[in-house]
């Protein structure tokens, strides 16, 4: 994709950054919130899209790197699944934190309340984790179609000129 | 000690935990993810063992997730379980001993038959997540799960197929016809299960099969499910996928999308066995299942004999070779109403068909690999541009006389055994299916035996001087197959009484099928 | 003529799908729903979440969400596959 | 019958996408089709899981004494919506790759090139 006018680059280098914010908000608000892991992820995949259209595909490569998006990747799944092996004490997927005062293990009082940061145990770790394999991974899809819609085009008039 | 009893997981995350560190070890050190990757799936394999041996004699295993112990199925007030839970029968693990042997292999021979140059972590990876999801398909006992599990099979099994399409056209072509059709296919199992949770309001198999009543709805369901399995499995109607992403796919994931499909296979009774069992009208159900197998029988092997491509005449042989596990299974089900007719052929019947996906597995990926030695080295598939292999490579040519006498049921080897006991029974019920089958078999041996004359014998061609003995990985691999057709080819009944004779009882049971969930309810 | 069979076979399917649609549980009465009601008094609970879709997601039937991820993950690992060569 | 009026536009919508799948030739109206699907059925799923007057199962700041939607629908739509997604993802990028070695993606086109 070719890049596109001053007035757009402008509005995304200054729209960009209150995107991903949201996103982060969604994501560690999932079990409090509607939204989570997956929603949040989208969202900051949007940022990273807009940030390409408006940039085209060859200097957007130069800020959105396709290597650290699959080392984020890989980090995110591996930590999601390190977290549901720790309940392997009494099964996979135990929620171990859940209720029990250590880090987001406070009681929550039940029916309607304001809702507090600190509860519900492995889903904030598990949103965490999600929410990295999403915004990283639908990055990579993200890049990687917009190279091969690049290569594949090349590729035809390469074929045209000869 | 407590992991031997988080087993039925173990199998399956620990592969699931390599696919996703595979990436970051290749940029480490390119070769280390293949032996990583054979490593963990020899792991899981031991594990797998294990497992059998341990419902084999003990009993069917349940593990829960997220419970307070593996085994608490239903919270205190409920009469239904809520969470997710793996259910593992005797026929689960033989299709997951099926699942862990084929994919062990399939990464030994893709060791030295996979090019080194590039995109080996994306391989490994993905051969890791398609064994992952099919274990996830047999061990299952949630319908939802069962879903999910499905599409990253039919995921994983694209990419693969679709792996040397970045400079070929027809594997990306292949891949593509193959995604179209699996994802229709696990759309309309979603669609099924939209109904069952309308109806019933719940998700488990066991928690659904006790409360069913076959009413209008379930009617719809059991037929979109069943011809949409079928269609996965690659039976008739809808066949059109196997012979392009069989002989497109590199050889020993072939070998492994034979195993994916007979999990679908494996579903299909699933469906029909434990979640309907008598409520279903077993007769007509029967029938369809068997039209369905004789029409792969006889479709598959007409189909096979005019092709030139080897591989492409392998996959036309596969489809004809699921429809003999159809028809003996459909005439299992055909007589489960009658319990005399069931004792005196019915389980003869269903042993044939279930002990032959076990063959089917064997020789099928057998023949393959062979199909990939001769690819490696001569670098063609068309049978009319190879000849007189036999004279340079010694052990393939051995490796595909023992493939070839397998699927054509010769006595020494296992297709035999099981073709023999689905001879006997379906003759019992009716006598012109098991005609139609042997007249199949026989043209099966004449198709092969066509492969094996312009493959193998005739002259020392001149372009294929160079041409020598594939290397020892992928040696080892066809020796290991070959070991086990010709193993269960001498000792069939030893294989039928205490591996498939148990797992054909669990599926005909189906009140001990979901006791166990609901706690002898 | 195939559009014919295609035809044919479409509408087939598709009064399958009617038939099923018209004889479903009317649209806002659950029938049954013992699951999702202890869902939604256990959720805070058990899972401590105050939204019990997110406790479901990822504490009731957290498999299915790491099935989930596992489709993403492959989907990407196969595109890196079928674009390997785009980046010589 | 009139109960049932939201599941028959459903199915219709997913009519849509079936009568898509069986008669175009090009591949990107294939994905198309088959997004169509994919959305038509995560809509029955939801719709399954409505109850009438009542509010999403959230508690914090939820309107009081309401009762709440079934909440599992729309766990299940949440993993089959990210299942579309990735779908969606790989028809595209195999159509470019079938669109850059056979220069068409018309069905029966690519069929003649292949020979």
């Amino acid at each position: 994709m070719k890049e596109m006018s001053r007035i757009v680059k402008i509005v995304t280098n200054f729209i960009y950054g209150f995107i991903i914010i949201f996103g982060f908000y969604i994501i560690a608000h999932g079990h409090l919130t509607p939204g989570g892991g997956f929603q949040g992820g989208a969202v900051v995949a949007s940022a990273f899209a807009m940030l390409l259209i408006s940039y085209g595909q060859l200097k957007a490569k130069k800020f959105l790197n396709i290597n650290i998006f699959s080392l984020l990747e890989s980090c995110g799944l591996t930590m999601f699944i390190v977290v549901a092996f720790l309940g392997l004490g009494t099964t996979f997927f135990y929620n171990f934190l859940a209720n029990s005062g250590s880090w987001f293990g406070n009681m929550v009082i039940p029916g309607i309340n304001p809702g507090d940061m600190n509860t519900a145990g492995v889903l904030p770790l598990m949103n965490i984790a999600v929410g990295l394999e999403v915004f990283a991974g639908l990055g990579i899809i993200v890049l990687l179609m917009a190279d091969g819609a690049e290569y594949t085009k090349k590729k035809e008039n390469a074929e045209n000129d000869r | 000690m407590n992991l031997l009893n988080h087993t039925p997981i173990l199998i399956l995350a620990l592969p699931l935990l390599a696919a996703f560190l595979i990436p970051i070890i290749g940029k480490i050190n390119k070769k280390a993810t293949g032996i990583f990757a054979t490593l963990v799936l020899g792991l899981s394999l031991i594990l797998t063992i294990i497992l059998a041996v341990k419902i084999l004699s003990v009993g069917p295993q349940i593990y829960v997730f997220g419970a307070k112990s593996p085994l608490l199925t239903l919270p205190s007030s409920l009469k239904f379980p809520i969470r997710i839970m793996f259910q593992v029968d005797a026929m689960g693990i033989f299709m997951g001993l099926i699942t862990a042997l084929v994919s062990f292999l399939g990464a030994i021979y893709s060791l030295a038959f996979i090019d080194k140059k590039d995109g080996l972590d994306s391989y490994y990876s993905l051969l890791l997540l398609l064994t992952v999801s099919m274990f996830g398909m047999e061990f299952t006992g949630d319908l939802f799960n069962f879903f999910v599990f499905l599409e990253i099979a039919s995921m994983a099994s694209v990419s693969l197929i679709c792996y040397r399409g970045t400079d070929l056209g027809e594997p990306v072509e292949a891949g593509f016809k193959y995604m179209v059709v699996s994802s229709i296919a696990a759309l309309m199992v979603l669609f099924a299960i939209g109904i069952f949770y309308g109806e019933y309001d719940v998700l488990n198999i066991a928690a659904i099969a006790s409360v069913i009543k076959y009413s209008q709805l379930d009617k719809i369901a059991l037929g979109i499910l069943v011809s949409v399995l079928a269609m996965k499995a690659g039976a008739v109607p809808m066949h059109m996928w196997t012979p392009d992403a069989y002989s497109e796919a590199p050889a020993p994931i072939t070998m492994i999308l034979v195993a994916a499909s007979q999990a679908s296979l494996y579903a299909i009774f699933r469906v029909v066995f434990s979640l309907y069992n008598i409520t279903l009208n077993t007769l007509a159900v029967g029938w369809i299942i068997i039209i369905f197998g004789l029409l792969s029988m006889f479709i598959g092997v007409t189909m096979a004999i005019i092709q030139k491509d080897i591989k492409r005449l392998m996959a036309y042989h596969a489809i004809s070779q699921t429809g003999y596990m159809l028809l003996g299974v459909g005439v299992g089900l055909a007589v489960l109403a009658n319990p005399t007719a069931l004792q005196r052929y019915g389980i003869t019947a269903m042993e044939g068909g279930i002990f032959h996906i076990m063959n089917h597995a064997m020789y099928k990926g057998l023949l393959f690999l062979t199909a990939g030695a001769l690819f490696f080295r001569t670098g063609t598939r068309d049978l009319n541009k190879m000849g007189g292999l036999a004279h340079y490579m010694k052990y393939t040519t051995i490796f595909f006389i023992i493939g070839a006498a397998a699927i054509a049921g010769l006595p020494p080897f296992n297709g035999f055994a099981s073709k023999l006991l689905i001879y006997e029974s379906v003759y019992k019920f009716n006598p012109l299916l098991s005609i139609i089958a042997m007249v199949v078999s026989i043209l099966t041996l004449a198709s092969f035996v066509k492969v094996f004359h312009s493959a193998f014998l005739g002259p020392k061609l001149p372009q294929f001087i160079e041409v020598k003995e594939v290397p020892r990985s992928m040696v080892f691999a066809m020796a290991v197959l070959s070991f086990i057709i010709i193993f269960f080819g001498l000792f069939p009944d030893l294989i039928v009484k205490n591996l498939v004779h148990p797992a054909v009882m669990s599926l005909i049971e189906q009140f001990k099928y979901t006791s166990t969930v609901l706690g002898g309810m | 003529m195939k559009k014919i069979i295609f035809g044919i076979a479409f509408i087939v399917f598709f009064s399958f799908l009617v038939i099923s649609a018209i004889n479903m549980r009317p649209f806002g009465l659950p029938t049954f729903s013992e699951m999702d009601d202890y869902f939604i008094e256990n959720a805070q609970s058990e899972a401590g979440a105050n939204n019990v879709v997110t406790s479901i997601v990822f504490d009731y039937r957290g498999f299915d969400t790491l099935g989930e991820a596992t489709v993403l993950f492959t989907t990407i690992v196969g595109i890196v596959a079928l674009f390997r060569r785009v980046k010589k | 019958m009139i109960g049932n009026f939201p599941y028959i536009t459903v199915i219709i919508y997913i009519g849509c996408g079936i009568y898509i799948l069986m008669f175009q030739k090009n591949l990107i109206k294939l994905a198309i089709g088959i997004n169509l699907i994919e959305n038509g059925i995560n809509l029955f799923l939801i719709t399954l899981g409505f109850k009438k007057g009542a509010v999403a199962p959230i508690y914090t700041q939820a309107p009081s004494g309401q009762s709440m939607v079934l909440p599992t629908p729309q766990a299940l739509t949440l993993t089959s919506i990210v299942i579309g997604i990735a779908t969606t993802a790989l028809i595209l990028s195999m159509a470019m790759m079938i669109y850059k070695h056979y220069g068409s993606i018309e069905v029966n086109e690519v069929r003649r090139l292949r020979g």
